[in-house]
């Protein structure tokens, strides 16, 4: 379990391989990375800007991982989320589960994203040809984290 | 009691912290947007839609009845659009 | 849309690079790694053996990622299924899927797994102190795979 | 034509693949597998349980009623265990 909120970029091969190495438990190992996109909905996208709540993001990050522990049975996760500006292409949070089997590995996988979604303090601003604006949040955000609640 | 705004409230408010003394009948997170609410037009604007906004004490998730007796840091911002 | 069956190892960041490279529309991208594991159930495992159906196993691949891309909204994926002799920690299989969203990605991961486990011919030898056996067959997988059935 | 066998089923036959005329009245797949079924003790024992038994026709997924007639290759095998 570790979690890294930071400015700089992710090497999805160097945190998988930490995640493996010298161990030879998992059978299913489940990587989401989330990108920086040109566009939202029809709007142009040119860059965007991450904030964060410095110290309760990593509680944060730190409480939904350890709840996805006890929920599946993972052997190994990594949460690193990037803040601060962000360009179309570029990679902005990477979540990674380790499992003896698939289905605790997915299933982890998307409960993490979905709860940090939802409830890792971060806000994002875009800026496009028309100025630039703070994202709403999505109603399909809260109904994909509604899922998981027991 | 240190108060801290981020994204949208930031800017409304035109300052991102705040060492703020609240009078003692401000015994939760409602009460203490109620009062900051008052306090002149950014936080009026800021804090015009409740349904819209969130708030943490002591670095955590609270919901408008938490109380904030004896918290040493209260957060308030939009709903979070990170990932 | 891409697949390969090989005997050679892969690499998780070539791929993944290969997927989003010059591209500024992907959102999220999922990627799934099968690891040959040092146990199955309570049996240790030292070795294992994947015999395919060369020309088959390509065209079951193909046609698995073609109906994924029929299913979900995605802009691009990736299946490397490996064969020959694999040794406990080493990768297996690797299936990446990218999409606008990420609910297209994961699920579109979820369902090639599964569909690869219960349509591609590969069949797997384990070998262990008490001697080589072929694998059973799993209802697990059978029952994950029919989810996907319309 | 030709009919190949893989993991198990080829253990047990000794063979991986083999050029076969069978009679004009194996029309489907399971007709096949019946005539196999009569060639030998390898063969008895590898098709025993017919329920364990899958088959591909032109490197396809078929069930025992799909027809032969026309096919080039016609592989059996016991259930896939990949990835």
């Amino acid at each position: 379990m570790s979690i890294s909120v930071q400015l700089e970029d992710f090497d999805i091969k160097a945190e998988t391989e930490k995640v493996t190495a010298g161990r030879t438990d998992i059978g299913a190992l489940v990587t989401f990375t989330g990108l920086a996109r040109d566009h939202a909905g029809t709007k142009t996208v040119e860059a965007m800007e991450l904030e964060h709540y410095p110290g309760m993001t990593e509680r944060e990050l730190e409480r939904i991982e350890k709840e996805a522990h006890e929920r599946w049975q993972l052997q190994a996760s990594r949460i690193i989320h990037r803040y601060g500006p962000l360009y179309p292409g570029e990679q902005i949070v990477l979540v990674i589960t380790a499992s003896a089997h698939r289905k605790d590995a997915f299933e982890a996988a998307e409960f993490l994203m979905d709860w940090l979604k939802t409830k890792a303090p971060f806000w994002k601003k875009e800026t496009g040809p028309s100025g630039t604006h703070w994202v709403d949040a999505k109603a399909s955000d809260d109904e994909a984290a509604a899922r998981w609640q027991k | 009691m240190k108060i801290l705004y981020f994204a949208s409230l930031k800017e409304k408010i035109g300052r991102s912290e705040e060492d703020i003394d609240c009078p003692p009948e401000t015994k939760t997170v409602g009460d203490l947007l109620g009062w900051l609410q008052g306090r002149g037009e950014g936080y009026a604007h800021a804090f015009e839609d409740t349904a819209l906004i969130k708030a943490a004490v002591d670095q955590e998730h609270a919901t408008l009845d938490a109380p904030i007796t004896g918290a040493r840091e209260i957060a308030f911002f939009p709903p979070v659009t990170g990932g």
